[in-house]
Order: structure tokens, then sequence, then C-alpha cells
């Protein structure tokens, strides 16, 4: 334990007993802003926020991985204008009081200047509050549900209007009207599931039933049973973890089959199906904005530099480790824009992210293609695509959409009013910040 | 989704296959709690070791599915039998002690193994014949649930005939009711508790093996069985005709909630229903002592 | 004779099993009866009816003309019913100075306990019952350190502090060296000056020596009742009690 | 016994003295945002682990829900915040149940639009639960691991209830509160010293307060009926009452706890709920010596202590090292490290009555 200033005591029992009553002292005591300044060719400090442990660690521990190797990358590169990112990586543990607590140690002790990390949607709430009244910025660099406008927040993942907008449309048109809807009892699968609705309506789809199973369950008897009675086309799954291997497992083990009732995933791509055996994932779909096997020479370079790093050990690419991987170089991009603008030794986390505001990340750089971010609500502009799982585990790509599609966290809500870079516009003009 | 006869006696089946393996989870507990007092917290870790076992034996070893549900039931038993010398022995006499020590036991199980197998998760595979749906009729049901459905049958039958048909049940009946008495008898007491947990383990260990197969193999696996299970064996009054008994209706309550109402509010309900059962009837469906006296 | 307990035609089955069987009994003020009987006859059972631990099938039980059956253990422990286990339940890792003070129930609103560090009544009664049972000695000890007859002494002292009208004490003396057994005796006749005591007990000789009033039970009825030179010539008595306990010992 | 320190009333209140005063002194030497906030929330773990120690040391209730309690008020508090960020007349409902359909918002949330009255039930209604839970438990005579399993049973059926009605309680993602709470128009902030006082002055005030009422006559009798309770019910006492009311105030201090719990770290989620935090706090109380207060409070700070500051390499083996240090405690010394003291300091003074009574500590059953 560290005391990093020692104040003398003055008086120090009439501080104490002035400390507990005066009024004044009810007034912010932390300072709200970012207490350190960058200098050229010192460390740039980033906080990496993932659970190392517990069980979110499956997927987490990969974006962990994946970030240190692309901080390698850049900084054997020369880093960011001559200085190197230096990461404090810190494990969360799957325990969102730690992530809280931990956020709290990466802004206030460590002094990072951003940070990367969380990877569900409790996660990043329960980091926020941390984040927003330190005016830090979060690079989230995963899918999530939107219906959020806060001014410090970067996010890299597909948004749940972008998510399923294509997978739905193919999904009918290739195989049948009639779909069923099943996904993990939280947020993220019931604004997907709200979108994915809007699309079936515009597809000319039918939903026959909608069931949610408590996060963690690995007993689908009873929502097989529905699916079994309604007779659907194919199914749309927003199921999360270990419950989506238990659901992939128990639905063929049950008797149905890829062929004739697929599964169109937004979550189960190349670590969940090998997590699952490759069988029980052969011919489901997944919509996601990276794949493995996308045939592009930065997708190559990325995907093969990665395994024979040291952190390749497990030997596969994912959507959301490619998502992580983009983070950092949107980060950078964005605080050479800053450090360009401003100086290097006046830069704070508002001006990384201000300067975020329409960073594009061409081809060469970025592994799934280019993708920027957009200027307003921070999101970023991706191209969807649709692989179907193989009988070897990877995916081959059986539709993307031709352009880049537009991020909107409140698609589904326009009443809310839009997003913008100062905070959540309503119709009358009125703005609101920190929405979350 | 339309609500006919045949998808609510479809529900009733899959009720019948959930509370099957309530009871199996619940089975070795029953029995170590049931006859030694024990408040086994680490019996959910137990069950994952059989898991793990199961595991390894398919992938290092190249054992038939089959073949490692009994060599789990050995494996964990084993394991069972070195927590009983080395802790649980000395604590028969605290049962809050045994609930707060086993508790320990169950991280150092948990963190053990996912220091050794890391935390991804691994799987089972099965023989193609258990990964298809038997019909009969309207009704189906997977193979692999029927499986379950007979091996709980005849793990209760088998019990049965050691508890009530065997000189060691006579002996196991005996020192649950009077240890002191039991001595006197020259029953050695310290003995049987020994190989009731030792049973206790094996079976959750065999538990473990079908679960593997049914899900997903995971370091903290164990954790959402054991709340079940204690409410299985809490209900049932620690018997086995209780836990039996006991293990047949939470099922099908959940099951049949979960068919009229949703999934989560099944569960709700069925935690909410089994509290104000034992508000109003403590010593559970059939409690050890009734069938005593 | 003015009647302390009353009971009535008391029935208390187990499934088909009929522990007491139509018992009656009058115990009179300021006496000290002793119950004795073969075991299963039923005098524990008979115990936890009537201090409230078990609920009679049938018939009644009245203290001080007040109906006991229905209520409370606590209720009738307040109604002046003190009662000693056959185990002696004393607290094993509260002192005996703690032991007293919390048989003193004469305030039993939680609200207040909270609030009550000191009290002098209990005091001066804890000062009386020490002198009683000659504990003062041992007032700092552990309860659970105590030796056998010290550990009866103790709960019949916590019996004491409750103030109690009526005092069932079964088997008082059990594990006690002759010594003991005596200076028990003296307290018990002590104790009669004030309050009405029914004893369980097995020791003949310690009846005798204590005894006003000798009531046998068996099978749950009431078989005898009366002084001990009556109850020893009776030849029911005889053939049931003393016959059983010939053989057995 | 009566030569060992540890038994001296006077000792004992000066150790508390001597605790507190410590604790009170951090803020005048430590000036760090990050720490001062820490220690605000290891001082809220103080709490729970206080609320653990009354229920299961000094009453012998074993509680493994006691995280409902924390939860629920966690909850309250963060309702209470959120009403605070919300314009009753522009934008009266939070954004989360715009969401999830709801145009209106629901009675219970308005129940919290005043600050006052949020706190007010944020407090009452974990402790009425417990009045109301414990009192139908406690009459049908539930004891013992019993009572445990079903409090075990309850906690995990609400957290499943508040994960399952998203729209009231934005399921998993759970709340997080935009600003921190204001009080007469301040914000109490959750980086700075008086965020850290109010923890104090709670922790403070409420042990001192469990530690009176432990050496009162109500005291006396819950210890005895832990001993015993069908005795203390022959002796005249209600003692599910009595039990409620154990049960009840370590509720509402555990309930204390949740509410200073969201103030410092301004997020609430159905973790909150999880059975592994309930019992985390069990074993904090049991490590530290459940019969103990400040043995407990140590307890938490040394174990949550342990997990924030030992080193990553440790902490990749620290639930396996707590837990093997957890099976010691259990095993050896059943009153935690505060036996261990209470057994030394004994041995100390007295050695031999001492070294008699540390073996019986040792061999008793401490139910």
């Amino acid at each position: 334990m560290s005391i990093t200033r020692r104040r003398f005591i003055r008086n120090a029992s009439l501080t104490a007993a002035a400390a507990a009553v005066a009024p004044s002292l009810f007034l912010p005591g932390a300072k709200g802003a970012w207490g350190a300044t960058l200098s050229k060719g010192k460390p740039i400090k980033v906080g990496v926020l993932f659970s190392l442990t517990g069980g979110l660690a499956v997927p987490e521990e990969d974006s962990a991985l994946v970030m240190q190797y692309a901080i390698d990358e850049i900084n054997a590169a020369g880093g960011i204008n001559g200085s190197p990112i230096e990461p404090v990586i810190i494990d969360a543990k799957s325990d969102m009081n730690v992530y809280s607590e931990k956020m709290r140690e990466l802004i206030l002790r460590h002094k990072v200047i951003s940070v990367f990390g969380c990877y569900t949607s409790a996660s990043r709430k329960a980091v926020l509050p941390t984040v927003m009244s330190q005016r830090n910025l979060l690079f989230y660099p995963t899918c999530y549900e939107g219906a959020e406008c806060s001014q410090n927040v970067i996010c890299t993942g597909p948004l749940a209007n972008q998510h399923s907008r294509d997978l739905i449309p193919f999904m009918v048109k290739t195989f049948g009207k009639k779909v069923f809807f099943v996904g993990s009892n939280y947020v993220w699968p019931k604004e997907s599931n709200k979108n994915a609705k809007l699309w079936l309506e515009q597809a000319g789809g039918e939903l026959l039933g909608e069931e949610y199973i408590p996060l963690g369950s690995s007993e689908f008897g009873p929502i097989l049973n529905k699916i079994r009675a309604a007779k659907p086309d194919f199914i749309f799954s927003t199921v999360v973890g270990a419950s989506d291997i238990a659901f992939h497992r128990q639905f063929k083990q049950e008797g149905f089959s890829a062929d004739k009732m697929p599964i169109a995933s937004l979550t189960t791509g190349e670590i969940e199906t090998r997590a699952m055996g490759n069988e029980f994932g052969a011919g489901h779909f997944l919509s996601a904005p990276y794949f493995q096997a996308l045939d592009n020479p930065t997708n190559h370079r990325f995907v093969e530099g990665f395994l024979a790093s040291k952190y390749g050990k497990n030997g596969t690419t994912h959507y959301n480790m490619e998502e992580t991987y983009t983070s950092a170089y949107v980060f950078k991009a964005a605080l050479e824009k800053a450090i360009a603008g401003h100086g290097i030794e006046e830069v704070t986390p508002a001006m990384i992210r201000a300067a975020a505001a329409g960073v594009r990340l061409e081809d060469s750089v970025s592994p799934e293609g280019a993708v920027w971010i957009d200027e307003n609500n921070f999101n970023t502009w991706l191209v969807p695509k649709i692989g179907q799982c193989q009988a070897d585990g990877s995916f081959k790509i059986v539709s993307q959409a031709p352009s880049q599609v537009a991020p909107d966290p409140f698609s589904i809500y326009p009443d809310a009013g839009k997003c913008t870079a100062e905070g959540l516009k309503a119709a009358n003009g009125s703005i609101r910040k920190d929405v979350i | 989704m339309d609500y006919s006869w045949v998808t609510f006696a479809n529900a009733l089946l899959l009720g019948l296959s959930i509370g099957s393996i309530w009871l199996i989870a619940a089975l070795g507990l029953t029995i170590i709690y049931g006859t030694a007092g024990v408040i086994n917290m680490a019996h959910g870790e137990l069950i994952m070791l059989g898991a793990y076992s199961a595991y390894c034996l398919q992938t290092y070893l190249g054992v038939s599915y089959l073949l490692c549900i009994p060599l789990s039931f050995v494996i964990v038993a084993l394991f069972g039998l070195v927590i009983e010398r080395v802790l649980i022995r000395y604590l028969y006499a605290r049962p809050l002690d045994t609930l707060l020590a086993t508790w320990g036991v169950s991280l150092v199980l948990m963190q053990g193994v996912r220091m050794i197998f890391g935390n991804d998760p691994k799987y089972i595979n099965m023989p193609q014949f258990l990964s298809s749906n038997v019909s009969f009729g309207p009704l189906s049901l997977s193979a692999f649930r029927i499986l379950i459905i007979a091996m709980t049958a005849v793990l209760v039958g088998a019990f049965w005939y050691v508890f009530y048909r065997t000189h060691f049940g006579i002996k196991i009946r005996a020192v649950t009711q009077n240890k002191e008495m039991a001595a006197s008898f020259g029953i050695n007491s310290q003995r049987i508790y020994m190989l009731t947990f030792a049973l206790g383990a094996g079976l959750a260990g065999l538990a473990g093996s079908l679960f593997a197969a049914l899900s997903i193999v995971l370091p903290n696996m164990g954790t959402g069985y054991i709340v079940q299970s204690f409410l299985v064996v809490v209900t049932g009054g620690g018997s086995l005709l209780g836990s039996v008994a006991a293990g047949a209706l939470t099922g099908e309550i959940q099951s049949v909630l979960a068919y009229l109402i949703n999934d989560t509010f099944a569960r709700f309900m069925l935690f909410i229903l089994i509290v104000v059962f034992l508000r109003f009837r403590p010593q559970g469906l059939f409690s050890a002592g009734a069938t005593r006296r | 004779m003015a009647g302390v307990l009353e009971i009535r035609d008391l029935h208390k089955r187990f499934d088909t099993h009929h522990v007491i069987n139509g018992f009656s009994l009058d115990v009179a003020e300021q006496t000290l009866s002793c119950l004795v009987g073969p075991n299963g006859a039923g005098k524990t059972t008979l115990m936890d009816l009537i201090t409230g631990r078990l609920k009679p099938t049938s018939g009644s039980v009245r203290f001080h003309g007040d109906e006991l059956t229905g209520l409370s253990e606590n209720d009738i422990a307040r109604r002046g019913l003190g009662r000693k286990f056959q185990i002696p339940a004393v607290f094993k890792d509260l002192s005996v100075r703690d032991n007293l003070t919390v048989a003193y129930s004469r305030h039993v609103n939680p609200f207040i306990n909270m609030i009550r560090f000191s009290d002098p009544a209990m005091n001066r009664r804890l000062e009386e019952v020490c002198t009683l049972v000659g504990l003062h000695n041992r007032l700092r000890v552990e309860a659970g350190l105590l030796s056998h007859g010290e550990t009866q002494w103790l709960e019949i002292g916590m019996v004491l502090m409750q103030e109690p009208r009526l005092l069932l004490l079964d088997e008082p003396i059990a594990g006690m060296t002759e010594g003991e057994i005596e200076k028990t005796a003296h307290l018990l006749r002590k104790i009669r000056r004030t309050a009405t005591l029914i004893v369980v007990e097995h020791d003949m000789g310690f009846v005798r020596e204590i005894a006003d009033v000798v009531t046998v039970m068996h099978m749950g009825t009431l078989l005898a009742q009366g002084r001990i030179d009556e109850i020893e010539a009776n030849p029911k008595v005889r053939d049931v009690y003393l016959g059983t306990e010939e053989e057995s010992a | 016994m009566s030569s060992n320190p540890y038994h001296d009333k006077r000792c004992q209140w000066l150790m508390y003295l001597v605790f507190f005063a410590g604790v009170g002194l951090i803020p005048v030497f430590i000036d760090d945002a990050f720490l001062l906030n820490q220690f605000a929330l290891y001082g809220v773990f103080g709490l729970l682990a206080v609320s653990i120690s009354l229920c299961w040391g000094a009453g012998g209730i074993l509680n493994l829900g006691q995280g409902l309690m924390f939860g629920l008020s966690a909850y309250g508090m963060a309702m209470t915040m959120q009403m605070q960020s919300q314009d009753p007349i522009n934008n009266p409902i939070p954004p989360f149940m715009l969401n999830n359909g709801l145009d209106h918002l629901p009675w219970f949330w308005s129940l919290f639009s005043s600050t006052g009255g949020g706190i007010f039930l944020t407090l009452a209604v974990p402790t009425l639960f417990c009045l109301l839970f414990g009192g139908l438990m406690f009459s049908a005579r539930v004891s013992g691991p019993f009572f445990a399993i079903i409090s075990l049973a309850l906690l995990s059926a609400v957290g499943t209830l508040v994960l399952d009605i998203q729209p009231y309680t934005n399921g998993a993602n759970g709340i997080s509160p935009p600003m921190p709470l204001q009080i007469f128009g301040a914000p109490l902030d959750p980086y700075s010293t008086s965020m850290f006082w109010v923890v104090f002055v709670c922790l403070c005030g409420l042990t001192v307060l469990a530690k009176l009422i432990t050496q009162s006559k109500f005291g006396q009798i819950v210890h005895a009926l832990k001993n015993d309770p069908e005795r203390v019910r022959f002796l005249g006492y209600n003692v599910a009452l009595y039990e409620t009311l154990i049960y009840t105030l370590s509720g509402f201090i555990a309930a204390v706890a949740g509410c200073c719990f969201t103030l410092i770290v301004q997020y609430v989620s159905p973790a909150q709920f999880d059975v592994a935090f309930s019992i985390t706090m069990v074993i904090w109380a049991g490590i530290g010596g459940r019969l103990s207060l400040l043995g407990s409070i140590i307890g938490a700070l040394l174990i949550q202590g342990g997990q924030s500051y030992l080193g990553d390499s440790f902490l990749n083996s620290w639930m396996l090292i707590l837990g093997l240090f957890f099976i010691v405690v259990v095993r050896f010394l059943p009153r935690g490290l505060a036996g261990l003291i209470e057994s030394v300091l004994g041995r100390l003074r007295t050695p031999e009555p001492a070294a008699h009574e540390a073996s019986a500590a040792l061999t008793k059953s401490g139910s």
C-alpha cells in the first residue's frame, strides 16, 4: 500500500472534526479531470481491463492478449509520435464490483489516458460512472445494444442496428419466413431482438416465439420443446457464453439439425464453436464484422502475425479480438490527431475523443476492411458479414453488405432523439449529456 | 405459442427429465447429509470433478463415453475419501462448520482445476446413438435424456437395495439413528461415515460425467448445481424417498412453469414455493426421522 | 386442598402409540411430590405436556385455575413454571453468573432488554439463589467446566432465578456423589418453603428422604398416589414398578 | 477466564477506541482520491462483516443470504440517485425504462422521487423484510443449517427476479446513476473525504451500537439461545422474537452497508445478489473471528485488502489460498484470528487455566 503524499498533521483532530460537519466538504474533493500530462518520449499509459479469470475469461482473456499484441505492434513501429504505449493490464475477475474498483484504480492511481476493456454491458455500466465523473475515455471493443449516448465511450463493435440488418433478410430468403427468437435473459439480447423484429417485418417474416434463458443456465429442454412445437424455418439466437454452448449441443442432441432448421446467431463465432465441438456448430450461421477466414492481405498478416506471436497460444482469431485490435489503432490515430492539434503536453482524454470523430482505418490497417468512427455517436461504421460454420469449425462468408452500415444507437427509439457529440439531442433541441 | 395437450404432455415428460437431473445431482448429497448430517458445500465441485475426469479419460486415454461414467464414479469417490480423511472426519460434531469447511474445499477444487485445465470450456464426445431424438407418437425426448432417466432409476434402485436390503445398509441406518448405540453393537461409525462420504462423492462424480455431455465442462460449472441440489435434499427431508419425490416434484414444477410462463420466472417461483413449503413443513416431505419411527 | 396444578384426563398419542393415556393428577400448594415409574411410563412426556413442549391429544392442564394447554413454552414459563431437564441444560460457554442472569426472566421485552445493562433487583435475587445453591465462588467459571453435581445445582439455580411458583425437576441428583445428594435434598426442602415442587426420580432412597407425596406412573396412567410408606406397601406398585426395578438391577 | 485481558470489557473498549481512532486518522495522512474511495469501500465491507458477526457470532444464526438485504438497499439507493438525475417534467423516466417499453414511471419508483423518502425506504424495506421473513422462519423454529440453506435459496430467488423484471431494474446491466447523490443541493462526491466520513460514522456508530447490544441483557439472552434455544424458551423468553430481532438488526446494518456501497461505486447490479458474495461475507467473519465484531471487520479488511494488493502472480492462486486458509481456520481455529489472540493473551497472563481454556475453546463445537 503506497501512500502517495503525506500531509503533516496540522491540527489533525480539528481538521477531522471540521471535515465531519462542514457542509463545504460535500463539494467534490476529486478534480474530476485527468490528473497527468503526456510528454514526448515518455510512455503513454493506457488501461487494459478484462477478466483474465472467472466465467467471463473465455472471451475476455483473448481480448487482453490481442490488445497487448496490437500495442507491441504499434510500439515496434515507433509508437505514437515517438512515445511507446504502456499498457496497465488488470484482471477484473469476472466480478462487476472488481470492474468498478479497478477502473477507479486505473484512472485515479495509474492515471491512464484511456482504458480498453469490458465485454458485457453489465461491466460497461459498472465502470461508466467512474469514467464519466473522471472525464476519461473507454474504448469498448465489442458489440452492444446501443441506446446510450455517453461522452466518454468509443465503441468499435457493431451496434444492434447494424448487427442483424442483413442476417434476418438473408435467412428469411434462404430458409423461410418463420423464425423463433432465443436469447439470454438480459438487455443486449432483448434490444437486439427488437431490431431484428424490424428487419423481420421488412423482410416479410413471421415471429413464432421469443424465449429467454437465465444467464448461465444450461437447461434448454423447455425452450427446445417450444421450438419443436412451433416448427420454425430457422432460429435467431442471442444466447451468450456457456449457455450458448449448451444450447448448440442440446439442439443437436434433441434431434434438430442445422440443415433443416439452422441457428442464425449474433454470438457463436470461432471460439464458441471450438468450445462446443465443431460438429455442433457446423451448418449454423453467424453475423459479425469479422471472421478469421476473411480473405484479404491485412487479415492474413493479422492472423499469421498474431498466431505466431507469444499471445497467440489459443490458435484462433475472433470478431471480438479483431474489434479490440482495431480499437488500438483508432486510439493511435485519434491521439496523433489530438497531439497535432493541441501539442502533446495539453492532450486530455476528452481531446482524444474529440479527435476520434471521423477517424478512418483503411483496409491496410483494419483486418475486417475499412471502418470509421461516427462523428456524432462515436460508434463504428462497418460491414456486417454473414458466415456459415463449416465442419472444421471455420466460417465461410456467404454474404456481406455492399458498403459500411451507419451505427445508430437510438434507431428504434427515434423519440428519444439523436445522439450527437455533445449529448442526446431531443426533437425540441435540448441536449442531455451522459445518457446511460 | 399454442397451448395444446400434446405440448403440455411434452412439458410433463420433460419435467421428468429435469427432475431426474435434479435428483441425480442431489443423490450423493442426500446420502452424505442423510447419513452423516454433513452439509457438503463442495458437492457442486465434486460434480465438476466428475465432468473433468470423464473429459480426461476420453481425451487422454481414449476411453469410450459409456465407460467414462462408472470410472468417474470411482475417481471422484477416491477424491471424496481423501477429503473425508483429511478434513471432514474432524468436523462431524459441528454441522455448521462442515458447511463452511466444505465451502473452502469447493474454492480449492475450483481454483485447482482452473490452474490445471485453464478457463476455457471443454466438451465430451458421445456415441452417435445418444445424439438423437426418440419419439413416442407426438411425444419426444432425446436419447441422452432417456439415458439420464434410466441411470437415475437404476441408481435409486441400487441405493434402495444397498440401504434397505444389505448388511452394510443396516449398519448405515443404525449409525444414522444412534451413533453411540451402533458403536455398542460393534459398528465402526467412523468407517461407515467414511464409506458413505466416498459413496456420495462418487455419485456426484457420476452425475458430473453425465452433465458434461449435456452441456459443457467448466471449472465453475458446479456452482449452479449446489443450491438446487440442497433444495432437493432439504425439501425431501434427507431421506432417499424424500429426495426422489422432491426431485420429481421440482422438475415437473419447473418444466410446467417454464412451459406456461418463462424459464426465469419458473426458477424464481420454484425457489419461493420451496421456501414457503419449508416454512410450514421444516422437516421436509419425508424426513429421515419419520421413516425411522 | 388448594390445587396448584390440576391435570384432567390427559392423552398423548404418537401415531398409534398411546404414551399418556387418561392421566389425571392434583398437586397441592407447597408440597414436594415425587413422580416415579419404570422407564417408558411417560414421565418425561408428562413433563413435556405440562410445560408446553408437546401438545396433548386431549385433556387439560390447569395451573392455579388457568388452562395451560395450547400455550407456548415461554408463556407457560412466564406463569411461574420452572423446569429442570433430565440431561442438564445449561449454557456451556457462558459463565455461571451469566447463566443465572439470563435465567432471571422477570423482564422478557427484548427492546427494553437491549438497553438493560444492570438490574439491582436481579442482583439481589442472584445473591439469594447463590446462597441457596452454593455456587458463590464459582460465579466466573464457564458453565461447561463445572462438575456434574455443580451443573445440576446451576440448573436448579437457573430455575430459581425465574422465581417460579412450581418447579418441575427431572432427575436432579443423577450423577451426584453421596455428599452432593445430601446437599441437594437439603436444598429441595428449603425451596419447598416458598414453592411447590414435582421431582421425577428413580432413586427410591432419595424419594423416601424428600417426598411429601409420591405419584406412581405406569403405561401413561396414574397407578397410585400417596405417602411413601403407602406406596411401598401397595401390591400393584410392587408388581409393575419395584419388580422391574429389581430385574434391571 | 477472569484474568484474560481479552475478556476485560475495558480492554475491549480500549481496542475499539484505538481501532476507530486509527481509521479516523486515515484522511489526515492520505490525500489520494482512489485510496480514500477504496477505504470507504472497505468500510462498507466492514459493516457487512459486523452484520454477519452479529447474526452468526452473537446469535448463532448462519445467514448465507445477507447479500439480499445488502442488494435490496443498494438498489434502493441507486433508485434514489437515479431519480435525482431525472427532471420531473421534461424527463421523468430513467432512460433504460424507455428502452424496455415503459412509458410512465412505475409506482414503486415514484416513491423514490424525494431524496429523504428514498433513503428512508432504502433502509426500511430490507429491515421490514427481515422482520417478516425472520418472523416467519423463526416462529416455525427453522434453525441452523436449514436456515442457512433457506436464506441461500431466497437470495437466489430474488437475484433471479431482479434479473427477470428488466423494465424495472434494467436486468443484468444494473443501474448506474449518472451523478453522485445530492444532499441539499451539494453532491456527495464518492472520491471525497466527506464520503469517507459518512462511511466511517456508519461503521463506528453501528459497531459500537452492536457491541453495546451484545453486552446488554438482550445480548446475553441471544448468546444463551445460541447455546440452547430450548432452554431459553423454558426460561420464559420468546425465542423466535429474539432471533427475529437480532436477525433484523443485522439486516439493518447490511442495508446501511448497501446504501453506502451505491454511494461509493455509483452502480448496482444483480451481482450483489451473487451467492458467492454472500458467502464471502461469511468467510470474512469466519477468518477474522465471528464472535468478535472487531475481529470480523479486520477479517474483511485483510481478505479484501489482500485481494486488491497481493501481486498478480499470487492472485492467480488467490482463491486457492483463500480456500485453504478458510479450511485451516474452520478446522483449527473455529473462533478465527480473534480467537487465536484470545488464547494467546490467556496463555500470557495465566499459563495454567488459560491453556486449559484454549484447549476447551478448540474442542468446543462453537455452533
